[in-house]
């Protein structure tokens, strides 16, 4: 069963094409690996999927109803929830109401928090490892921590589907094995998950397939190993795509 | 930087214990200040309108809650004051039932500005709201028919008498009741707004205060909680703008659409705390006497200076204002 | 009457560049919404006017004084916003409104309530042209803030100094990056901004009453002005101040004199609404 | 040999991007004359290197010298005016200015010498010279980066440091973008580049560093640091792993 289905997907800035005519598929307990160099438009896919923007021409499928152009909150209802490349915590909230934030309103909504929700929170504040710091003020953490709390409180929304935008960007590599057992307790859960991995420091170790973008297009999709060989991604990411157009 | 200091960011009731002393201490005073007075006339007049101002200042907050800083809230009060004033002056109904129609107007007045501001935020917001003000000022100034144009209305029929079995209580003879009736109004006011942001919709409020893109990832409809804030606020600044006018018997665009209905609310929500629930209401009551009992006497041109030096203070040195300041130390 | 206001729509529109101006100039460079600029406006004029009336000075000789009056209390106005934090705009808003309320009562405790007008018996008189009457006055308002606008068109575009405070308006880091001192140009906009509310101030004087709580007007066509052009455009802000003179002399004639002050107020509604980063800005940021 | 004079030193340079200590005890030297290229994975601390010898970040520790003197408390402005000229990744003209106005912006500090500057600025980008008066915020993106290059060499500087030039460069321009840097060296200019396009930057530098997790961890010439197999592993992990050649 399909989770997520993107067809023809295309977004342009003024004219100019930041994606182009994407297909891709997400199935059921996947977990997808979307790398590609700067500006290769990984971003502007969640923007796209999360629905902070609207696509200029193509569809987005999530469980196969179509949710082109609904706005972010209604998007997060449906059950597709997303964290932030540089983390946005709600500064002048406590830890804990920033994932109450996520646990009252992800799914619906209710006049007061209930104890269970309440649980909840400190529960997933439990699985990211900062439920020592729930009543801290989320600018006061640090920006691990930060990042933390974004996917918990990502989390708390009960998705069916996650993006996670560089999780694990100058993380180092202790911080990078922490993460991924994070991201396999998250699957667990039951939840499908599109990572942006630009340093390539995760997809290897947990992704099943990748996607690979460069310029806008999709360059390359498949397993990790052999999106890793393949030519034109290399390339992309020593950044001598055209390399044969070159005239020295 | 931590607005916020202590742990309830969410307005818990715990966070109150600490002040809940000085708080009730307060409140006794407030209830017992006609008997302290002995019913000096001029002292319970300041108070009631410290306690009206109070009440826009909690109003107006709604709105600052959730991270617009209005310049405009006059076009509300105004409007209110009007709604009311006309309708029972010139078509005989009475203020029971206008006051809340009064609010129902401002609102009205809340979702027009919402659809020129929807996409408004931080500076530019308040700009448009500087220039709304004159909308209805302008349009309240010409209607002549109705509002009797920059003339004003005079002879507002005061609040009608209540009776509770044999008990009356007379507004327009007393000044006492008219007191009580504000602080009552404070009161509830009050008891509204803590609830309002003790609730889940105060967690909306701030999230989208702080964060409105993540606060929309996370399935908050930024728009909607915005507008709804901005309702309320309206809502309820055109209510007091009604008892206002109920309250002195007189008003005039000048006047009630004036720069300092918009200013007073604002100053007194920011100096008292923008992200706290009681931080306004103690500024009202505490800047406007002051106002009142000391520089007006020593300067009777000139004395409302002292709103914009405190404004220029808060500004400058307590982002948090002085009740969020406060929240800090302890 | 169409000509008559549309001379007059253009004389007073003149004026309005001239007032927004100083506004302008001093929110591209620092980001600072100077909502004290209409205060500042009349107290310039109330100085020229102390002058003029009490102490019988030629009214020329006032517009000095006024200059160096509003130079003092803007470059006190910089220090305090040099000391704001972010958000720069908002708290610059919340700030300069404190300021304004502060300037109205010091001028309303030192030259009262009452309405005053620098009244200059040459300027109300005029000549009758064939369709049209125009007075001295509006010759002279149109005369003076061309001559002005003129002038500082000269130093913003033939100047190093001036392109330097363009390039500081238009890209502050990049401006740092070619050696500008940023932070110098922000003083020279306060400084022309008060030169030029100095110069506005008397002339306000003579063509409309002054009492203390009329700034809140004068600050409002700035706003609407600057916010019309976009940042940065000295076109688009004398575009912007023509229109505004013209709409709101042939309100008056449409409408009548009580509409016209909604004019701005419905004008700034409309572009926020609709272009908030100016009808020529094209999405600068 | 005149070449080897050391124009600009950074020892032991310690820097904070908020709470990410992003440069940690970084030495480096570079001589007169030279093409310098710094690469490194992203965040690696390359931009920050280039912002905090420009003097737009502060450092915490440590020493930036140029022509013998300290400038890392110097501001942005003043660092410019020794000479030292930053060109940011952005291609951030002043978009209400014809392209002569930028240029003559960029001889704010240098008035006197104008003339020169421009004639030098034809001399390297035929192209600007056609469109003086154009705004800038019409030109295309390559046209652009040309012109924030430009507008630095009009400041007169000995160093010229060079962010990430390639971004967003269609193929032809990036090419005739490294002609020019070559060019730009013959007029005793010292060019310092850093960037993501490994390959280009490598190949015009004439001596190149290797920034790692905040340290240099290897130096040598362009062509050298090209063939070297820890560049490799570093800047794609997954290379040395799977082993697959780099076309």
């Amino acid at each position: 069963m399909t989770v997520l289905q993107l067809q023809e997907l295309s977004k342009t800035f003024n004219g100019i094409y930041a994606l182009s005519n994407i297909n891709f598929t997400i199935n059921e307990g996947e977990i997808v690996g979307l790398v590609g160099p700067n500006g290769a438009g990984k971003t502007t896919l969640f923007n796209l999927i999360s629905g902070r923007l609207r696509p200029s021409s193509g569809k987005i499928l999530f469980q196969g109803k179509d949710i082109t152009g609904l706005k972010p909150h209604a998007v997060c209802k449906l059950g597709i929830s997303r964290t932030f490349q540089s983390s946005r915590p709600f500064p002048r909230m406590s830890t804990l109401h920033n994932v109450l934030a996520g646990q009252v309103f992800g799914k619906g909504f209710s006049l007061h928090t209930r104890p269970e929700d309440e649980q909840m929170a400190h529960e997933l504040l439990d699985v990211v490892g900062i439920a020592h710091k729930a009543e801290t003020l989320a600018a006061d953490l640090t920006l691990s921590e930060q990042r933390r709390l974004d996917l918990a409180r990502a989390l708390a929304t009960r998705p069916k589907l996650l993006l996670l935008d560089e999780v694990a960007a100058g993380f180092s590599p202790v911080l990078v094995k922490q993460a991924i057992k994070l991201i396999n307790r998250v699957r667990e859960r039951g939840v499908n998950l599109l990572i942006i991995d630009h340093f390539l420091n995760l997809s290897q170790k947990v992704a099943d397939r990748l996607l690979a973008l460069d310029h806008g297009e999709k360059i390359a999709e498949g397993p990790p190993d052999i999106v890793m060989k393949n030519r034109e991604v290399l390339r992309a990411y020593l950044g001598m795509r055209y390399q044969d157009e070159e005239d020295d | 930087m931590s607005f916020f200091a202590s742990k309830n960011t969410k307005f818990r009731t715990q966070g109150l214990r600490f002040h809940s002393v000085g708080l009730m201490t307060g409140l006794v005073l407030l209830i017992l200040l006609p008997a302290l007075v002995q019913s000096n006339n001029y002292i319970l007049q300041v108070f009631t309108h410290a306690l009206l101002l109070a009440n826009l200042a909690l109003a107006w907050n709604i709105l600052g809650v959730s991270g617009s800083i209005s310049l405009g809230h006059a076009a509300f009060f105004g409007a209110g004051a009007y709604c009311s004033a006309v309708l029972s002056l010139e078509y005989g109904f009475s203020p029971w039932f206008t006051i809340p129609l009064a609010g129902l107007l401002a609102a009205g007045l809340g979702l027009i500005m919402d659809l020129i501001c929807l996409r408004l935020r931080g500076a530019y917001f308040a700009l448009a709201t500087l220039a709304f003000v004159e909308i209805p000022r302008v349009i309240t100034d010409n209607w002549d028919g109705l509002t009797h144009g920059s003339l004003g209305l005079v002879g507002v029929p005061g609040l009608p008498s209540l009776s509770l079995g044999t008990w009356v209580v007379d507004f327009s003879a007393s000044i006492t009741a008219s007191y009580y009736f504000v602080f009552v109004y404070s009161l509830v006011l009050l008891g509204l707004v803590r609830f309002l942001f003790s609730s889940n919709l105060g967690l909306a409020f701030q999230a989208i205060r702080e964060e409105e893109i993540a606060a929309e990832a996370v399935g908050i409809p930024a728009n909607r909680y915005r507008l709804l804030s901005l309702l309320l606020s309206a809502y309820f600044t055109g209510v007091t703008g009604a008892c206002y006018a109920h309250l002195v018997h007189y008003i005039e665009p000048g006047l009630v659409y004036g720069l300092h209905f918009s200013a007073i609310p604002m100053i007194f929500a920011i100096c008292g705390g923008r992200f706290t629930i009681l931080g306004p209401a103690m500024a009202a009551l505490v800047i406007y006497p002051l106002d009142q009992f000391v520089f007006h006497p020593l300067l009777p041109a000139g004395h409302e200076f002292l709103y914009g030096v405190v404004l220029i203070l808060t500004v400058l040195f307590l982002p948090a204002g002085f009740w969020g300041g406060l929240r800090k130390v302890s | 009457m169409w000509t008559t206001a549309l001379v007059s729509g253009i004389s007073l529109g003149s004026f309005y560049i001239l007032i927004a101006l100083g506004f302008a100039l001093i929110f591209g460079v620092t980001r600072n919404f100077n909502l004290a600029h209409g205060e500042l406006v009349v107290f310039a004029g109330y100085v020229s006017y102390w002058l003029w009336k009490v102490w019988a000075w030629p009214f020329v000789l006032t517009f000095p004084v006024a200059i160096l009056a509003t130079l003092l209390i803007c470059l006190g106005l910089q220090r305090l916003f040099a000391r704001l934090c972010e958000p720069l705009e908002l708290n610059s808003i919340v700030l300069s409104f404190g300021m304004a309320i502060l300037i109205q009562n010091t001028m309303l405790f030192w030259f009262s309530g009452d309405y005053r007008l620098i009244r200059i018996p040459t300027l109300s008189q005029g000549l009758h042209l064939p369709g049209f009457y125009l007075s001295y006055g509006q010759l002279t308002l149109l005369f003076l803030s061309l001559t002005v606008i003129a002038v500082l068109y000269i130093l913003m575009y033939r100047t190093y100094l001036g392109k330097a405070l363009r390039a500081t308006i238009q890209d502050k880091g990049a401006a740092a990056q070619a050696g500008i001192n940023v932070a110098v140009m922000g003083t020279l906009a306060f400084c022309l901004g008060a030169i030029l509310i100095g110069l506005a101030g008397p002339l306000y004087g003579c063509i409309h009453y002054l009492y203390p709580s009329t700034g809140h007007e004068i600050t409002l066509l700035a706003i609407t002005i600057t916010i019309f052009a976009g940042v940065g455009r000295l076109g688009g802000i004398i575009l912007a101040g023509w229109i505004l003179g013209l709409a709101e002399s042939f309100a008056v004639i449409l409408f009548g004199t009580s509409w016209r002050e909604m004019v701005a107020a419905v004008l700034l509604l409309a572009l926020l609404a609709f272009k908030p980063r100016g009808i020529l800005g094209k999405g600068e940021q | 040999m005149e070449t080897q004079r050391p124009i600009l030193k950074v020892c032991n340079l310690n820097v904070h991007y908020g709470d990410i200590h992003v440069l940690k005890q970084l030495n480096l030297s570079i001589c007169a004359n030279q093409i310098v290229s710094v690469v490194g994975a992203n965040g690696s601390g390359k931009t920050t290197l280039l912002k905090a010898v420009a003097g737009i970040l502060r450092p915490v520790q440590g020493a930036i010298i140029y022509h013998h003197k300290q400038i890392q408390t110097l501001s942005v402005h003043e660092v410019v005016r020794r000479g030292l000229v930053y060109v940011s990744e952005g291609m951030n003209v002043f978009p209400f200015m014809s392209v002569l106005e930028n240029l003559e912006v960029g001889a704010y500090i240098a008035r006197e010498k104008k003339k020169d500057r421009l004639s030098l600025v034809f001399e390297i980008f035929p192209l600007l010279a056609d469109k003086l008066r154009q705004m800038a915020g019409t030109l295309s993106g390559g046209q652009k980066r040309m012109l924030t290059i430009a507008r630095g060499l009009m400041s007169d500087p000995d160093l010229l440091l060079l962010d990430d030039p390639f971004l967003g460069l269609a193929p032809k321009d990036a090419n005739r973008l490294c002609d020019a840097l070559k060019q730009i060296r013959r007029y005793d200019i010292t060019l310092f580049l850093a960037g993501q396009h490994v390959r280009r930057i490598l190949r015009v530098a004439t001596k190149a560093f290797l920034v790692e997790e905040g340290k240099i961890a290897l130096a040598g010439t362009g062509e050298q640091m090209l063939g070297h197999p820890h560049l490799r592993e570093t800047l794609f992990g997954i290379v040395a792993e799977s082993g697959v050649e780099i076309p």
